[in-house]
């Protein structure tokens, strides 16, 4: 029966602002056999959505193909007209995009929506295309399949967003289904859901598929076929027990080593030490809105939290979405002001508010967060930044200031040439490090890192969870790691703290994480972390009968 | 902002009027000359161009027209107390009448009176005319001249010539249509006063204005202020074959070059005041013909002779010499207008002083007075303003000449608004614009006596007042041009007031329009155009 | 309509209320620091200081500012909106009939210029980049660049003057029939469509682009939809709320902002009302007619917040 | 993931197109004409040198003449500088009180932010030409008061726009950082906000450049702006309106200089590289 998809040859260029053309995929093969998924795997920039989309016949604005063809059952859709293109999406190549939450229409129903595509083609009536779609939500084991479709896209979950996207997709029977990272966006709970959705529908009506993702892990549960991207040419090609299990290629290598992080060395054993925590939080409750008789906000994120953490140690905090657990860290930094509760460092106790505290105080407190890009002012230079904290803490100014700036820029390892750029000229690694080395500029004790790797590639996340640990020990910091990635947690904390709607759920040592969880939302969190396993998903669903799944928001 | 052309010229002009004839009054040598000779007013008055042919067709009745003035608001009103725009003016001329009328030329014609005489011009007796009625039906009777004078010396009504009504003193009705008015002290002028404007005569006992019931040519149908009037003719009126149209709109159009578009698309048959730069426009279009008055008003500078610079010798006369006559002629007013020599008295007077030449532009000597009066270089502040006709051209012009010869002027154009009673008269250098005044003595009494009221540049001398008051006694014809006469070269030297030009008012009609003519009272046949003018086909 | 809504309405007729007696405050205030004595004005070369003494008595203008300030709220709520100090009419007898003209010219306006602009921008977008795009762009660019009244006078060269197909009033006397109607607003109406629907063609085009760009639209892209139904069934709906801001801005113009046309055609609206008011130092008409103004604009803003509101589901549904 | 390999070329480099690039020489020549223009003027701009009025375009005079027979190239050269600069004074004015307001706003947010959004907002709400007429009328119209005027006027609309902006800035992260670290409101927005908004805030800034070119225009129409013999532009406009219906240069060239302003401000600010608004994926 032969491919359903073959792209040969596959050249696409983008323009760039400064009006250059650059080539991003450069010459790339691809076959996708009859009921086969394919999964494409790779860093951002490494032009696996460009590839997926071309199936569609669809380039992103300022890009182009440039040369090769891409056909799907058997036509080349670069030759198409934009007619035939037009009658070829939706019915013969269907979507699943990454945000299912931003790729809903949020003005009109989910069910006008789904069926749209058999509105488009005329595939049929209007009411057999609701039928049909209230099947595919049952299919897709959603809730309410009736009704669901009466509402709006902000009426529903991430979770059930991104199966509602599938369903749009399935609407039509399309012979090729392009999953665009379809579950990057969502908790690790709800992911394991939407890809067993996935999983069973795909398998049932044997459909070929290409899977784009960055997840190696997510990757291993769904796909037949890895294909692994970098820099728009393809690395390596193999099954997919292969890749996950003998990766032949460096970089594939490199991929699967940075998902196994080192353990965390825990720094001495289980015992309270007998001096003052460097911080000890008691009681903490924060939240928005009107603050009520009681001293409560109307809208409560977090509830009564305490812990306290010793010098030199991390302590992870790991939660979903929701959670609560980055307005920890905010009201720790004093940027979301606690009505009750109190926050001591070394002992003393802080002002609830930054206003509220001395510059002491604030310096040995820094935070660091997730996203460089808009934690670094992107018109000020390197230099500039490092140096604003040096000057505002400590008055270094002048040659003393450049040579502390050439310093923290080693610390982080960095070239010191980089000093002179804005922060949108350096590679997302670049910028955490930058980002990184502004909070050491201050000599802090103590260091909130929220989120810091989450927006990485996985290669990059693992040198800089590396330099992290490497800096702890150098400078004895101590941190509070905020994440959702329960092995970037396991690569830097001592401890870890599970966060549920706000509320803390346990404390344990990282070393028991695995084992050692009690409460069933933690067993639940931490079981659902995919493992680099191509059977773990099948395993998990013998294993237990999905408790709560749909948790958060 | 143009409607302070238009307030200028009743507000103040005739509050100037009044005190003119109120000083005038209590000499009975002017009155018995007055009397005596028949002569009233001298406002020359030359109708000139196409629409002159006018005269002599056959009037035909029939048709309607719209009418545009320059300027309207909300203040317009019905009231002839209180008119004060030209569309007051232009209403209460088509829906009233007065006692008497002032005709081309300055002769008063009889209107609603039928006979205006008096002894010693202090008791005058009014006689009416016998077949007027009101639109509502009512016959005119002498309760109604006596309630319509009467009313605009109560200050509650807030008549704008209440002052020059003070003057009389009383009326003592004879009968329904004899009446006696006792002035407070003679005075020949009032068949003059009772031509003005605000002197329409209402019905006894009216006092809502919200549409106006008068003996005049046409019948007020819609009165909006501010946006527009109609009048259908009177079927009734008092008046033979008057008037020839069927109905009249008026409206105004504030910007001039709109006015133009509007008559030379159709929209209106008249158009008022047109600007001379428009002339080009207008020239040779089919259809249209201007009707142009040359008249006595004019633009003059005025330099202050009690304040510096006006006060150092030389510099006034320096002045003069500065201005060039010529360009103002023939650029700003693109020949418009005549060329003036710095006194009031127009050349279509018979007093006119034409051995008395015009100062010629002559920069030269000009900088050898600033240079004598110890101001060349100095930088002289000059006030104009948008509200006196054209006085931010001649500023430039006069700026211009000295630039050329190193005598930097300072033209500060200040709102139009408020411009007369914040910087006429009170400014060192500033501009004015002064209307046609009926007699020598007016204007004389009114702007360069010692003591005169509107004395531009606070010029003072004795001699000029005896002068003046001698001529005003004079029998003698002769020697009353002679006094005039010199009086015109005092002024001319001495004054501080530079009048460049006698500006002409020009209205631009459709060719169907006839029936034109001109007026002393002002453009717009003296406002009254409605009951004259008939269209042609 | 659910408990947000009405929540959201409260609070945005709260927001106007308040900006409305700050207009209302800096009006009179500002008003009353207009130079020149109004009873001094009125009563012209006649003012003799009793006379004056006496109509500023007979005018409360003695009385302190901010008690006339109260006075004149307090009328204003009542309706009353006092006389005119210069022809003693009541000043809302003076306002209706212009407010009257200028509803209907903007009225016009609106109906001809929306429907245009919505056209024009709306395709602009859809054909982004391409020649027609370009033209519409140049022309709104033009448009938006060129003094108004050069439109207004050329618009009476041509179709008045020289043409002679309309006429080079908008004097609404007695209109008889549609064609009459049409005729008479043409010259106006086509100026200030001209000047209003640039803004609006630009905004409409920059709001549709704004939400052609985002996920949703490529999802429908990718669905297989049209462009046309792209642009109308997934695009617009969504950009619906800026371009209805858009839209209020650009007619709070037709009201205020038009004085430029009712002066070239001589059209008897609000605007020239208080510019005369303004030169007669009308107070009362003065502050009436700012306060039609600030009205009219606070109302537009209001409706188009509502509108917004209105079609976005996540306010709509909760 | 359209990943478009940006290699800049350094903070300054940007590419502009050709269309930007012709309205940024227009500007800029303009520019220099409001500079150099007493030099470069043949005739003193009140001088009377043609006794013909609405000249046409002869070698003598370039642009034709005036109603009184002015040269008109030199009326037009002189007049770049009372438009340009009038507007350009305003502007600055209105954009850097409407910016710094909206950048503290946004910064202090609370009941600052809510009277002062109010209070603009209510001023915005009154017809800018009724407004500058009525000033003008109350205050006489000297170059002061013109730009003042207008400068009240246009920075409620800088206001709301630069707040707007800051509003999204100051939810960066970035300004968290700076607010944790303890820095106080002025060096905020002095240091990370101002920098952040500068790109849309030019382009704002040559917009309401346009409108108050436009605005004077309309004032100068109505019979307000600066002092004879010289004139802006839209002045130049309203005195010579009565020679448009037979084509005077005289009205026709102010017109052009006006439309030529006001396009290529247009032009260039529709052409500028977006540099800011790049949606990172």
């Amino acid at each position: 029966m032969g491919n359903v998809v073959e792209i040969r040859d596959l050249h696409v260029s983008a323009r760039t602002d400064s009006g250059r053309t650059v080539e991003i995929i450069k010459g790339v093969d691809l076959n996708v056999g009859a009921g086969e998924m394919v999964a494409l795997i790779g860093e951002s920039g490494s032009g696996k959505t460009t590839i997926a989309l071309t199936l569609l016949g669809h380039t992103r604005t300022g890009c182009s193909i440039r040369k090769g063809s891409v056909r799907v059952a058997g036509r080349d859709v670069v030759a198409m007209s934009g007619a035939e293109r037009r009658r070829l999406r939706g019915r013969q190549v269907a979507y699943v995009p990454q945000s299912a939450a931003a790729a809903f229409n949020p003005s009109q129903t989910i069910m006008d929506q789904v069926v749209e595509v058999a509105k488009i083609h005329q595939l049929m009536p209007m009411e057999e295309a609701r039928q049909k779609a209230i099947g595919l939500f049952r299919a897709l084991a959603l809730p309410d399949p009736e009704t669901i479709g009466l509402r709006y896209p902000h009426q529903v979950s991430g979770g059930q967003l991104q199966r509602l996207a599938a369903a749009m997709a399935l609407i039509a029977d399309p012979e090729v289904m392009v999953f665009d990272e379809p579950t990057t966006a969502l908790d690790v709970t709800t992911q394991i859901e939407v890809l067993r959705a996935f999983k069973s529908v795909m398998r049932e009506r044997g459909m070929a598929g290409v899977y784009v993702s960055h997840d190696l892990a997510v990757v291993a549960q769904i796909a037949d076929r890895i294909v692994v991207l970098k820099g728009g040419e393809v690395q390596e090609e193999g099954a997919t027990e292969q890749i996950v299990t003998a990766p032949k290629h460096g970089y594939t290598r490199a991929l699967i080593d940075a998902f196994h992080p080192r353990p965390h060395e825990a720094a001495a054993t289980e015992r309270p030490g007998p001096e003052t925590p460097v911080l000890e939080v008691t009681n903490l409750t924060a939240g928005y809105g009107a603050i009520g008789r009681d001293g409560r906000p109307e809208y409560l994120a977090l509830k009564d939290v305490s812990f306290r953490l010793e010098r030199g140690r991390s302590l992870g905090v790991i939660g979903e979405s929701g959670s609560g657990k980055s307005t920890l860290a905010r009201a720790i930094a004093g940027l979301l002001p606690p009505a009750i509760g109190q926050i001591r460092m070394d002992g003393v106790e802080l002002g609830r508010r930054t206003k509220d505290r001395s510059k002491e105080d604030l310096r040995k407190l820094q935070i660091v967060f997730q996203l460089a890009d808009t934690a670094l002012n992107p018109n000020r230079s390197v230099g500039a930044i490092l140096s604003r904290p040096l000057t505002f803490y400590h008055g270094t100014r002048g040659r003393e200031c450049e040579a502390e700036v050439d310093r923290l820029l080693d610390m982080v390892r960095l070239p010191k040439a980089l000093k002179h750029r804005l922060p949108p000229e350096l590679s997302g690694g670049q910028k955490q490090r930058v980002n990184f080395a502004r909070a050491l500029a201050a000599r802090p004790e103590l260091i909130l890192c929220d989120e810091i790797t989450s927006a990485l590639d996985t290669v990059v996340a693992a040198a800089i969870l590396d330099l992290l640990d490497e800096l702890q020990r150098e400078l004895g910091l101590t941190y509070v790691f905020v994440s959702h990635d329960l092995s970037t947690v396991e690569a830097v904390c001592d401890r870890v703290l599970v966060m549920y709607q706000g509320e803390k759920v346990e404390e344990m040592p990282t070393s028991r994480m695995k084992s050692g969880a009690e409460h069933p939302y933690s067993k639940l969190l931490i079981a659902s972390v995919p493992q680099l396993d191509t059977g773990w998903l099948d395993g998990l669903d013998r294993e237990r009968a999905s408790p709560g799944a749909e948790a958060g928001r | 902002m143009s409607h302070d052309t238009v307030t200028n010229w009743t507000g103040r002009d005739d509050a100037m009027v009044e005190h003119a004839i109120r000083r005038g009054a209590t000499r009975r040598d002017l009155l018995r000359l007055l009397m005596a000779s028949g002569i009233g007013l001298a406002a020359g008055g030359t109708i000139i161009g196409r629409a002159t042919r006018a005269f002599a067709e056959t009037p035909k009745s029939g048709g309607s027209i719209t009418a545009a003035g320059w300027s309207a608001s909300t203040a317009d009103t019905l009231d002839p107390a209180k008119g004060s725009l030209s569309t007051d003016y232009v209403r209460a001329c088509a829906f009233y009448n007065r006692l008497t009328f002032l005709e081309e030329g300055g002769d008063v014609r009889m209107e609603l009176a039928d006979k205006l005489e008096t002894q010693d011009a202090k008791t005058w007796t009014l006689t009416l005319r016998p077949d007027v009625t009101f639109h509502d039906g009512k016959t005119l009777t002498t309760d109604d001249v006596i309630y319509s004078l009467q009313r605009h010396k109560d200050p509650a009504v807030g008549s704008k010539v209440n002052a020059m009504a003070k003057q009389m003193e009383s009326f003592k009705k004879v009968d329904d249509k004899v009446m006696e008015i006792v002035l407070s002290a003679p005075n020949a002028d009032l068949p003059i006063i009772l031509a003005l404007h605000h002197f329409m005569i209402i019905a006894d006992g009216t006092t809502d204005f919200s549409t106006a019931n008068g003996t005049g040519a046409f019948k007020c149908e819609v009165f909006e202020p501010g946006v527009r009037s109609v009048g259908v003719k009177n079927e009734n009126y008092w008046k033979d074959q008057l008037p020839y149209l069927d109905s009249f709109e008026f409206i105004a159009i504030s910007d001039e070059p709109a006015r133009i578009n509007a008559l030379l698309s159709g929209d209106i048959a008249l158009a008022a005041a047109i600007n001379p730069r428009s002339m080009r426009r207008l020239d040779g279009v089919d259809g249209v013909s201007l009707s142009q008055t040359t008249s006595g008003n004019y633009t003059d500078l005025n330099v202050r002779l009690d304040m510096d610079p006006g006060d150092k010798a030389g510099f006034v006369e320096g002045m003069k010499y500065l201005i060039n006559r010529e360009v103002i002629k023939r650029s700003i007013l693109r020949d418009l207008a005549v060329v003036a020599n710095d006194q009031p008295i127009s050349p279509n007077d018979k007093y006119y002083n034409k051995e008395l030449p015009a100062k010629e532009y002559d920069p030269d000597k000009a900088k050898s007075l600033f240079e004598k009066a110890g101001v060349l270089g100095q930088t002289i502040p000059i006030i104009t303003s948008d509200a006196p006709n054209s006085a931010v051209d001649m500023a430039t012009v006069v700026q211009q000449a000295g630039q050329e010869i190193g005598m930097p002027f300072d033209v500060q154009r200040v709102p139009s608004d408020g411009y007369w009673s914040n910087y006429w008269l009170k400014a060192p250098i500033h501009f004015g614009n002064i209307n046609p005044r009926p007699t020598p003595d007016i204007l004389f009494s009114l702007l360069y006596a010692s003591d005169a009221p509107w004395n531009e540049s606070h010029y003072k001398s004795e001699k000029f007042d005896k002068m003046l008051v001698e001529a005003r006694g004079s029998l003698d014809e002769a020697k009353r041009k002679a006094i005039y006469d010199e009086m015109q070269v005092m002024v001319s030297e001495e004054a501080g007031t530079i009048i460049p030009v006698w500006i002409s008012n020009v209205d631009a009609l459709s060719s169907k329009l006839k029936g034109m003519r001109a007026n002393p009272l002002g453009g717009m046949m003296g406002y009254a155009f409605a009951e004259y003018v008939w269209l042609d086909d | 309509m659910n408990a947000l809504i009405a929540r959201l309405v409260a609070k945005r007729l709260g927001i106007m209320l308040i900006s409305l007696l700050v207009v209302a405050f800096a009006v009179f205030f500002a008003t009353e620091l207009l130079p020149g004595d109004v009873a001094q004005i009125l009563l012209g070369q006649a003012a003799t200081p009793e006379a004056v003494a006496g109509l500023r008595k007979s005018m409360h203008l003695d009385q302190p500012a901010f008690l006339r300030f109260l006075y004149w709220l307090g009328g204003l709520l009542t309706g009353d909106l006092g006389r005119s100090y210069a022809n003693n009419r009541e000043v809302a007898d003076l306002i209706a009939g212009r407010l009257a003209n200028s509803l209907e010219l903007a009225f016009v306006t609106t109906l001809f210029s929306v429907p245009i602009a919505l056209t024009l921008g709306i395709t602009a977008a859809m054909f982004r980049g391409s020649t027609y795009d370009r033209l519409v762009l140049v022309f709104t660019v033009s448009v938006i660049s060129i003094p108004e009244f050069m439109v207004a006078t050329l618009a009476v060269m041509i179709f008045a003057v020289y043409l002679k197909w309309l006429p080079a009033l908008s004097v609404a006397s007695d209109v008889e029939g549609l064609g009459e109607l049409l005729r008479i607003y043409a010259m106006p109406v086509i100026t200030l469509s001209f000047v209003v629907s640039a803004q609006m063609i630009r905004m409409t085009r920059a709001a549709v682009i704004d939400t052609l760009d985002t996920a949703y639209v490529e999802m429908a892209l990718l669905k297989g939809a049209s462009r046309r139904r792209i642009v109308l069934r997934h695009a617009l709906p969504n950009a619906l709320g800026p371009i209805v801001n858009a839209m209020a801005l650009s007619l709070s113009y037709l009201l205020g902002g038009v004085i430029i046309v009712e002066t070239i055609f001589n059209y008897p609206g609000v605007a020239k009302l208080m510019v005369d008011a303004v030169s007669t130092r009308d107070l009362p008409l003065i502050q009436s007619c700012a306060m039609i103004f600030c009205v009219s604009y606070l109302l537009l803003i209001l409706i188009a917040d509502l509108v917004a509101i209105m079609a976005n589901p996540r306010l709509r549904n909760q | 993931m359209t990943t478009t390999a940006s290699a800049r070329k350094g903070r300054f480099g940007w590419h502009m197109n050709a269309v930007g690039i012709i309205g940024a020489a227009i500007i800029l020549f303009w520019m220099v004409v409001a500079i150099a223009a007493p030099w470069i003027s043949p005739y003193p701009v009140g001088q009377i040198v043609d006794f013909d009025y609405y000249g046409p375009m002869s070698a003598q005079f370039w642009l034709g003449t005036d109603y009184l027979g002015r040269d008109m190239l030199s009326r037009v050269l002189m007049g770049a500088r009372y438009t340009v600069g009038i507007s350009l004074a305003a502007v600055a004015i209105a954009c850097f009180v409407g910016v710094t307001l909206g950048m503290i706003a946004a910064v202090v947010g609370g009941w600052f932010d809510a009277i002062l959004s109010r209070f603009l907002d209510a001023l915005n709400s009154l017809p800018s030409l009724m407004f500058g007429l009525v000033v003008v009328a109350a205050v006489g119209s000297s170059m002061t008061v013109l730009v003042l005027t207008i400068a009240v006027l246009y920075a409620p609309g800088s206001y709301r726009f630069a707040r707007a902006l800051a509003v999204n800035v100051n939810a960066m992260d970035f300004v968290t950082v700076a607010r944790a670290r303890g820095e106080g409101t002025i060096y905020t927005i002095r240091e990370e906000i101002f920098p952040n908004i500068i790109g849309p805030v030019l382009a704002d800034f040559g917009l309401r450049f346009v409108f108050i070119v436009l605005l004077l225009s309309g004032l100068s129409f109505l019979g307000l702006g600066v002092q004879p013999p010289n004139a802006d532009w839209g002045a130049l406009v309203r005195e010579n309106i009565g020679g448009l219906s037979f084509g005077a240069p005289a009205v026709i060239m102010p017109s052009i200089a006006i439309a030529s302003l006001t396009i290529s401000v247009n032009m260039l600010i529709d052409n500028l590289p977006r540099r800011i608004r790049d949606r990172s994926e």
